[in-house]
């Protein structure tokens, strides 16, 4: 279990490159480890993850994540919050419909990983950027 | 920056075992390595073990749904084995259930498939390739 | 508080046998338990008995759709044995049809479903599981 | 049949964990035998009360369901009331539309149960609450 993880601390990735993605999933699996997050979790934070940092790269142009393990009360939970100042989402209904995409993908990051974590609120001004942030808690 | 994933064979068939968290572009060279590998080989089966992944995102659902559907075309049958029933949960929950790929829960058993399949072969060929 | 409903074996089966009005958190319990017995014992089927259930809300109809959708994936055929007619009309009603779940009327006959699936298995796998 | 769910009596679930959707099924169910209701008729209402109460806990964040047998002249049925003060429903067409979920369910509750009883009131204000009133006459 890495230290810099640890409870408090904020893990920043910037994610500018295809590489980057995987270090976001790799850092979001340490927090996630560390935190107790059972395997299960575990795995849907992480695919979680790599969706919105994909996200971040190849529609927001690239940007980064923060993530930090989070308390409320006695529970505690892995956050993740994705920033960029790419050109936002106008049809934001749209762009979390099942399926839907502007370019080549599934269409599936954005409802999808809605489904895999406990909270989830997305952020977007067009011309101006998007931020995404998750939680997944341990149960 | 990218890995390249190693083909190996064994009999008429590829097999590919993904043991390390691949970037987007590694991901897009396997696929295509392993198209060509089907053609030059005259494979009729491919394997590809996901025991070691933890996670499957839908960029790579959509490249194994792609291998299946592109190895189909050139004639031969795939068969992804050693998903993690976690994995197998996640992706459900993410929305995509890899109707059209094949999948056994060991190696033995995938290549067993491919073995039956191939058996079968003159009767006709599997189709219906579609990627979700 | 949640409830852990047994996963029996029969064979090269997993029987799940719901006898008790379950919450939502033993319902998502049960999901997982089945996803990974699925792969720790190598089953080929899993059979879900809900001749006790008396309602089937949205939540489990989901659930039930939800393991045939994981068991597929891990390359195993799920049915649903015993429903009642009476969920079976309010199910119709609510608006869930479960388009991708097997049913049959008894354990014995979901029993012979998936034996059936299991001789027929090199052929080719059922596919295109839509979750409703 | 249990004395406190006969004609007249009002039964109360409070709703604010997993398990008191679980009552709230089993209270209706006792108060449709009370009543009389078809076999498939208390299927029907308690399949309806299953996915209101769930939406009291979840989307309402908790609250309760009040549920009697009423009679209208010589017809009896269950009335059963759920009540929250959470954030309301904003788009109350969209909201009853098949399918349409703002979080991860299937959408069908609203919409579903309103086509599972014979009667089916809605009332929301944003940012107070919400109270939806089902009755399922015996026929
Ligand atoms: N960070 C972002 N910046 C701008 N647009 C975005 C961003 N994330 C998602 N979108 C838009 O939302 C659509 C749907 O996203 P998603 O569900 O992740 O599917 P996909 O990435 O496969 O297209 C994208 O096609 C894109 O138009
Ligand atoms: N009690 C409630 N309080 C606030 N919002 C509600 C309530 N009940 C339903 N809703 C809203 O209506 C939507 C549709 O509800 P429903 O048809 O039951 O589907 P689901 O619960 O699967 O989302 C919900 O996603 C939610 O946004």
């Amino acid at each position: 279990m890495s230290p810099e993880s640890a409870a408090g601390t904020t893990v920043t990735v910037a994610i500018g490159a295809a590489g980057d993605v995987v270090l976001a999933r790799q850092s979001a699996r340490n927090l996630a480890l560390d935190c107790g997050l059972s395997l299960i979790d575990q795995t849907k934070l992480v695919t979680a993850v790599s969706e919105l940092a994909r996200n971040t790269l190849i529609h927001g142009g690239g940007g980064g994540m923060r993530a930090s393990i989070v308390r409320d009360g006695v529970r505690r939970g892995v956050s993740a919050v994705f920033e960029d100042s790419g050109p936002g989402i106008a049809d934001l209904d749209l762009a979390m419909t099942d399926g839907w995409t502007s370019g080549t993908g599934l269409g599936l990051g954005l409802s999808g990983s809605r489904r895999l974590v406990d909270s989830f609120e997305i952020d977007t001004v067009p011309g101006r950027g998007t931020s995404v942030a998750i939680v997944k808690w341990a149960r | 920056m990218s890995l390249r994933v190693p083909v190996l064979r064994i009999g008429d068939s590829l097999l590919v075992s993904i043991q390390t968290d691949l970037d987007d572009g590694s991901v897009l060279v396997l696929q295509e390595d392993l198209a060509a590998r089907v053609v030059e080989d005259g494979a009729t089966g491919v394997v590809i073990d996901i025991s070691a992944v933890e996670i499957v995102d839908s960029f790579v659902g959509r490249m194994l749904a792609t291998i299946a559907a592109i190895s189909r075309m050139l004639d031969a049958e795939t068969v992804v084995v050693g998903m993690r029933p976690a994995v197998a949960i996640t992706l459900v929950e993410l929305g995509l259930t890899l109707g059209g790929v094949r999948t056994a829960l060991t190696l033995e058993k995938g290549l067993k498939v491919l073995d039956d399949a191939r058996d079968q072969r003159p009767q006709g060929l599997p189709d219906d390739p579609e990627l979700r």
